[in-house]
């Protein structure tokens, strides 16, 4: 399946901040390794809930797993804020000071690659 | 004419940070008049110590000066983590041959700077006066205000050879200033005097301007949707739409002029 | 079992400070009254870090306290341009010993509003705020907007506590007689709740904030059909209940502040907020994250006159965000060491500024183990704030309230004590030098 | 620490509440306090200098949120005054919002030993006790603003003055305040609607009027032995003729008796309050007017709120006058609305010479204190920071004793001082008697500290000295304006902080609290509409409302018993 290019944001949810203190659980990684998208697009790029894809941005690549919202307009994807997430934002703030987490242009796909742990994630800035 | 060379020494840039050089001290009004171990003993700030020049740069000093106008300095090695090159500057002139960090020429007063490389963030920032050329690139914040001040570049002149970054000029308010490349967007923001020219393309330029003009030879991404479109006009024989704004901050206000090719 | 009232939250900025729990043996067992999802989470509690530990031979080694302050003590003594970093989720007495440190080693001291409502700062700074505390809203508010915030998932009490769904004086029939606006770039479960959701095309709110200006200063003239793909009509209908609107208030989050223009786009909500107090009584708010990022800001600036992003090497406080700010100091590499409190940029900082943070020697002081405690050189363990110990807060609204201590601890230390302790060792090892 | 005994010698002391006018005197200080002798102690020459009790400031606003606000949005104020770091002193930031530690150190080397923060919202009263456990040297004490509260309006309106009365003595408790402030009495509510009020509006929704919620606060404030009157910013600040408003407000209380030998009313920074005109345009002064009233009666006292020209930071809990402020300037602006209580506004303002409006308003604060005849009723402020910083003290003390001064200053400003200000035609000059009176005598009496050791140097007062470094003869403004700036030798508490203009120690200062002893019984009446104002429209809960003593870790109270 080709890559579709798309709009990356970033944000809080609910189950995120409950477990904001408790980042190292298996319901942090459920809720925060994932990327919500538009099902429309979610057809486009062939996956269904719980597939594994594969975001990559001029900064990074990370694997999440697909999940529908579509509140999402289409070309919109939404990961909650996270280290997953921002394994895609650049650390340059353009003067500002505060790095742009949302509105990052993107390319997203299928992959067979898993997603993942927070661990193993951390480990792959000290290569 | 004397001319004073500074080059970094590798050292400095060696450890497991690169912390960066602050050198306002540097500047051919304060160096006039002083002998090379005078130079060498001249503080500059790395990190949270203050360092003698020598220790930092090799130092060399060639000919004489009779007035700080004739002094010369000229910065060498990797300069992509020294900042304030030529901050405050009054009088002389300094070329850096490479990339310079943040704050070239902020504050500058007179004198002239020549970047023979890319600029980081607020070069010339609250510049009133004398020249400052930037041959590459220029980060953001380019002749902006001071965070909170209401006035940015008052004086003097710049050119960019390349693109600059965001919100360049902002609270500008005397000075022109030529952007050879591209311009992130809003630049001129809060403009009230001066003058800024574009070459390239730019996008959202001149927001809340209630003074000054804004020269877009280039390509337009997109417009400010405050801004009222007046009237054709004719600048040394090229015809440019002209706009008045900005009508966000109110009619009384909106006297910041576009003239876009 | 005890019951305890009065309770304040110390998860978001909300700080909500009516909470009824009970206690049995030490621990909390039951939340009563008061608190949301996220802040019940918080108040019942997590695995927390057992022990100090020092990383030996890259794995963290238990120690003891003193053992790990010496430690923390020795690196920032040694550094050339360390930085702290945090200081959002503990209290202002534990900010004010940060600061002081800070000072003393010639360090950058920073928050968490540097990846968060640090450009709702910087836009304070360019054009101040016109605002109001969170109960003048309750009590008088007909018309609310939020922009780029979606409080039904990160503050989840905001809304029945203190704007749309709470009853106040004037307001007796709570939503009744209230308008909701919501702008995103999303539909969200806050969006669905409006009486009119403006969908913008994600990155121009910017260009809607001018526009609306434009409009409610006489302009619709000038405005174009369609801005940042909002229809006109769609703007001009908001900017009519923005004129009959008797008190208005915009509400803004991470939507605005994280997105292209950043600071920008708040200084263009402030001005638009100015522009609709031409017709009624207007106010605009951010909707802070943690319970004392607005804390840290407050002390910060009577401290050193600068709200976050405070360069100390000096001696004297240099303030530039976009230079002195962390992700900056991180991805550019400026910094030779961190301590961390409080805080967890491991999970919420751009990746390329964590390659720099593995590198550099980092002291962590927290109660439980996340993302960062993988960098960490020397961790600390800390008493929760709000729990095992009290102290003043900010919330978001800038009302100062202080956190309650409802539980005993007599093993782990409070933020502030463990700050001192650094400090005093820090002052140890100078003294030590200068003999 | 204090410095055990000290012996300051052969000074040239002002002591205006001891009837001490220039004598050579020796000074005895032990534990912190004036003694009558001492046996074994550190002796400072003070030979030929001018040596007066530590300075009494009434009216400032150093700490709290609007403060705070001002720095925050303030950053190129904040760089105009950095210093580094010493081995005494932390950090220093700012010109007209200093850090809190910059605002200790510059008070103390003027000689200021003690600083009225004059405006504390009661929500909001933790963050400026907080602020001011982080301002060094300096005694201190927060009035809280009462005057907009909805409990006051609602029994003003009811007449239960006796209810009033316990929820002033409730609401100062809670706060850990001092006495009674009031700022554009219902003014400041209207404001929550976008409008405002003059003296005998009637409040929106409220059914009272400003004349009517200052004459309660009045009488309530006076049953209790409160040290200090009500403390009141008038309606219509900065309005042109609002100086009948002024006067009339001064009527207001005429009949009101006192509780203690004092006035009953202090009104501040009454240059804002003291125009003529109808309009920007024929503006002028009326400090004459003002002065002739204060002349002839004995309820009231005043402080001038003097400008100081120059760029700075006005804030005050007057929110529609900061917002029309910020309409003429469209600088930025910054307003804070708190719920129930008041507000406060902030917004940035250059005082220039070349502007008629800003000469005139130069001319009146002035002209006030040189009108007044009796210096006991007046008070040397700049209402910091709204007139002008403090540190700009000195150039004010130097005008008043130097005709020629303000002779030479006039021919800078603006030529309207020569039509619509009365200033250039006076010639009276204070002497340094009459300066000590109107920096610490006067303000330690009218704040009811002479009885708590503030403001003179009879045994047993605290040994809070200023030294400065000039001659009683000195008549040269410049070296006048010098010597008061940076003192010789400030002492606090028995402690030298200050030595040739530097600062030498940083001891803590002290709060000081009122603590009204209002009968039990009308305090639980009160409680029941109070909680459930609580339980209805607060956005805090009752029992987390009160300052709790961590924010008062040098606490010093007083006791207001009620009268019978």
């Amino acid at each position: 399946m080709e890559g579709m290019n798309v709009n990356l944001i970033s944000g809080r949810t609910t189950v995120q901040g409950q477990n904001l203190d408790s980042k190292l659980t298996e319901k942090y990684f459920d809720e925060v390794a994932v990327c919500n998208l538009n099902g429309s697009d979610m057809e486009k790029l062939g996956v269904a809930k719980d597939d594994n894809v594969k975001v990559t941005t001029a900064y990074g690549a990370v694997v999440v797993k697909a999940k529908q919202d579509d509140g999402n307009p289409e070309g919109l994807i939404f990961i909650p804020m996270g280290p997953w997430a921002n394994v895609l934002v650049s650390g340059y703030t353009e003067g500002a000071g505060m790095p742009r987490f949302k509105g990052i242009g993107a390319e997203i796909g299928k992959t067979a690659e898993t997603v993942l742990p927070v661990k193993e994630l951390m480990r792959t800035y000290m290569e | 004419m004397q001319t004073i060379t500074l080059k970094l020494k590798d050292a400095v840039r060696s450890g497991i940070a690169t912390v960066p050089v602050e050198v306002e001290s540097l500047t051919p009004d304060q160096l006039f008049g002083k002998s090379e171990a005078e130079l060498k003993a001249v503080k500059v700030w790395w990190g949270n110590r203050e360092e003698n020049t020598g220790d930092l740069f090799d130092v060399s000093v060639e000919g004489d000066a009779a007035s700080a106008d004739e002094v010369k300095i000229v910065m060498e090695g990797d300069l992509t983590r020294v900042k304030r090159i030529g901050s405050g500057m009054k009088a002389g002139e300094i070329e850096a041959r490479g990339d310079v960090d943040m704050h070239c020429g902020a504050l500058m007063e007179g004198g002239r700077i020549v970047v023979k490389g890319n600029a980081n963030c607020w070069a010339g920032r609250e510049m009133r006066g004398g020249e400052l050329i930037i041959e590459g690139d220029a980060g953001d914040n380019l002749c902006a205000m001071y965070r909170g001040e209401m006035k940015g570049m008052t004086g003097g002149k710049v050119t960019v050879g390349g693109d600059v970054g965001e919100c360049i000029c902002q609270y500008m308010a005397g000075g022109e200033i030529l952007i050879k490349g591209n311009a992130n967007r809003l630049a001129g923001l809060n403009m009230s005097g001066g003058k800024i020219t574009i070459e390239g393309d730019a996008e959202l330029f001149g927001p809340d301007m209630t003074g000054g003009e804004i020269v877009m030879n280039g390509k337009v991404l997109e417009m400010m949707p405050s801004f009222k479109f007046l009237e054709t006009a004719t600048i040394d024989g090229v015809e440019y739409k002209k706009y008045l704004g900005d009508f966000a901050m109110g009619e009384k206000k909106a006297k910041g002029t576009l003239y876009v090719k | 079992m005890v019951e305890i009232t009065d309770v304040v939250c110390s998860l978001c900025g909300c700080v909500c400070d009516d909470i009824v729990l009970e206690v049995e043996n030490n621990q909390v067992t039951k939340i009563k009254r008061g608190a949301c999802s996220v802040g019940k989470s918080k108040l019942l509690g997590h695995e927390r870090i057992k022990s100090p530990m020092i990383r030996e031979n890259g794995e963290l080694k238990e120690c003891s306290y003193d053992e790990a302050i010496k430690k923390a003590a020795e690196i920032l003594y040694k550094s050339r341009r360390p930085l702290l970093y945090g200081w959002s989720s503990t209290v202002c007495e534990a900010d004010s010993a940060g600061i002081e440190l800070a000072e003393d080693i010639g360090g950058v001291v920073d928050n968490t509003a540097t990846v968060c409502h640090g450009p709702s700062v910087l836009a304070i700074q360019d054009v101040g705020i016109p605002s109001c505390t969170l109960g003048e809203i309750k009590n008088r508010a007909d018309l609310i907007i939020y922009w780029g915030a979606n409080p039904a998932q990160a503050h989840a009490n905001h809304m029945k506590r203190y704007s749309y769904v709470s009853k106040g004086y004037w307001t007796a029939e709570g939503k009744k007689g209230k308008k909701l606006v919501v702008v995103d770039v999303r539909k969200t479960m806050t969006s669905k709740m409006a009486d009119v959701f403006i969908q913008v095309e994600q990155g121009k709110d910017y260009q809607v904030f001018s526009a609306l200006r434009a409009i409610l200063r006489g302009h619709e003239d000038v405005v174009p059909d369609k801005v940042a793909g909002v229809p006109k009509a769609q703007l001009l209908e908001v900017a009519n209940m923005v004129k009959e609107a008797k008190f208005g208030i915009t509400f803004f989050g991470m939507g605005v502040t994280q997105a292209g223009a950043r600071h920008n786009n708040i200084v263009n909500a402030i001005q638009f907020t100015r522009a609709a107090h031409l017709h009624g009584k207007w106010s605009i708010m951010p909707m802070r994250g943690h319970y004392n990022v607005t804390g840290f800001n407050q002390v910060c600036t009577w401290q050193t006159g600068f709200p976050f992003s405070v360069d100390l090497s000096r001696g004297y406080a240099w303030y530039n965000p976009g230079e002195t700010s962390s992700t900056d100091l991180l991805y550019r590499e400026d910094c030779d060491a961190a301590l961390i409190i409080a805080s967890d940029p491991g999970a919420h900082f751009p990746g390329a500024a964590l390659r720099h943070l593995a590198k550099i020697p980092v002291i962590q002081i927290d109660p439980y183990a996340n993302p960062t405690t993988e960098f960490a050189d020397v961790v600390i363990p800390a008493a929760i704030s709000g729990i095992e110990c009290e102290g003043g807060v900010y919330r978001m609204d800038n009302i100062p309230i202080r956190l309650r201590k409802i539980l005993d601890t007599d093993y782990y230390v409070p933020d502030e004590e463990i700050v001192e302790r650094i400090h005093a060792e820090v002052r140890a090892l100078r003294e030590k030098e200068g003999e | 620490m204090a410095d055990g005994e000290l012996l300051i010698r052969n000074g040239v002391v002002y002591d205006p509440i001891n009837g001490v006018k220039g004598e050579k005197k020796d000074i005895c200080i032990r534990d912190g306090k004036i003694v009558e002798s001492v046996t074994n102690p550190k002796v400072i020459d003070a030979e030929g200098r001018v040596v007066m009790p530590g300075g009494v400031d009434i009216h400032s606003h150093i700490a709290g949120g609007k403060v705070n606000s001002g720095r925050l949005m303030r950053p190129e104020d904040g760089r105009k005054g950095l210093e580094a770091k010493t081995s005494v002193c932390r950090l220093q930031s700012g010109y007209s919002v200093p850090n809190t530690f910059a605002t200790g150190y510059r008070y103390a080397k003027m000689g200021y030993t003690f600083v009225m923060e004059a405006a504390m919202p009661p929500l909001a009263a933790r963050h400026t006790h907080e602020e001011m456990i982080d301002i060094p040297i300096l005694d201190n004490a927060a009035l809280p603003l009462i005057d907009n509260n909805w409990m006051t309006m609602e029994y003003v309106k009811s007449g239960d003055m006796d209810l009033l009365a316990a929820y002033v003595a409730w609401i100062i408790k809670a706060t850990k305040g001092f006495g009674v402030k009031i700022v554009n009495p219902g003014g400041t509510e209207a404001w929550a609607w976008g409008k405002n009020c003059d003296l005998n509006d009637s409040v929106p929704y409220f059914d009272v009027t400003p004349a009517e919620i200052i004459k309660g606060l009045a009488e309530a404030n006076e049953k209790f032995e409160m040290p200090h009157s009500i403390h009141v910013h008038t309606n219509m600040l900065g309005h042109p003729g609002n100086f009948e408003v002024t006067k009339d407000t001064y009527d207001l209380v005429k009949g009101v008796k006192p509780s203690k030998d004092r006035q009953v009313m202090h009104t501040t920074h009454t240059q804002f309050h003291s125009y003529g005109g109808t309009n920007w345009g024929d503006f002028e002064s009326k400090a004459d007017a003002i002065a002739g009233y204060i002349n002839q009666n004995d309820h009231a006292t005043i402080d001038i709120g003097s400008i100081i020209l120059g760029d700075t930071t006005t804030m005050t809990a007057d929110g529609p006058m900061e917002y029309s402020l910020y309409q003429i300037t469209g600088r930025k602006w910054t307003n804070l609305d708190v719920e129930l209580e008041t507000g406060s506004g902030i917004t940035p303002f250059l005082y220039s010479g070349k502007s008629p409006v800003n000469t005139i308003q130069w001319a009146i604060g002035q002209e006030l204190a040189l009108l007044v005849k009796d210096p006991w009723k007046i008070a040397l402020t700049t209402d910091h920071p709204n007139a002008g910083p403090f540190i700009g003290y000195p150039i004010i003390i130097s005008m008043l004793m130097s005709k020629k001064r303000r002779d030479e200053s006039a021919e800078d400003m603006h030529k309207v001082i020569f039509d619509r200000a009365e200033l250039p035609s006076i010639d009276r000059e204070y002497d340094l008697n009459e300066i000590a009176i109107i920096t610490r005598g006067m303000t330690a009496k009218a704040l009811g500290l002479h009885e708590h050791g503030k403001g003179h140097l009879g045994v047993g007062a605290d040994a809070d000295v200023a030294i400065y470094d000039m001659s009683p003869e000195e008549r040269d403004a410049g070296k006048i304006q010098k010597a008061f700036l940076n003192t010789k030798y400030t002492i606090k508490a028995g402690e030298i902080v200050v030595k040739d203009g530097e600062v030498v120690a940083t001891p803590p200062g002290r709060t000081i609290f009122v603590t009204p002893e209002c009968d039990q019984k009308l305090t639980d009446e009160m409680l029941v509409t109070l909680k459930d104002k609580f339980d209805k429209y607060y956005s805090v809960t009752f029992n987390n409302y009160p300052v709790q003593d961590a924010y008062l870790p040098n606490p010093y109270e007083i006791k207001a018993p009620m009268r019978g």
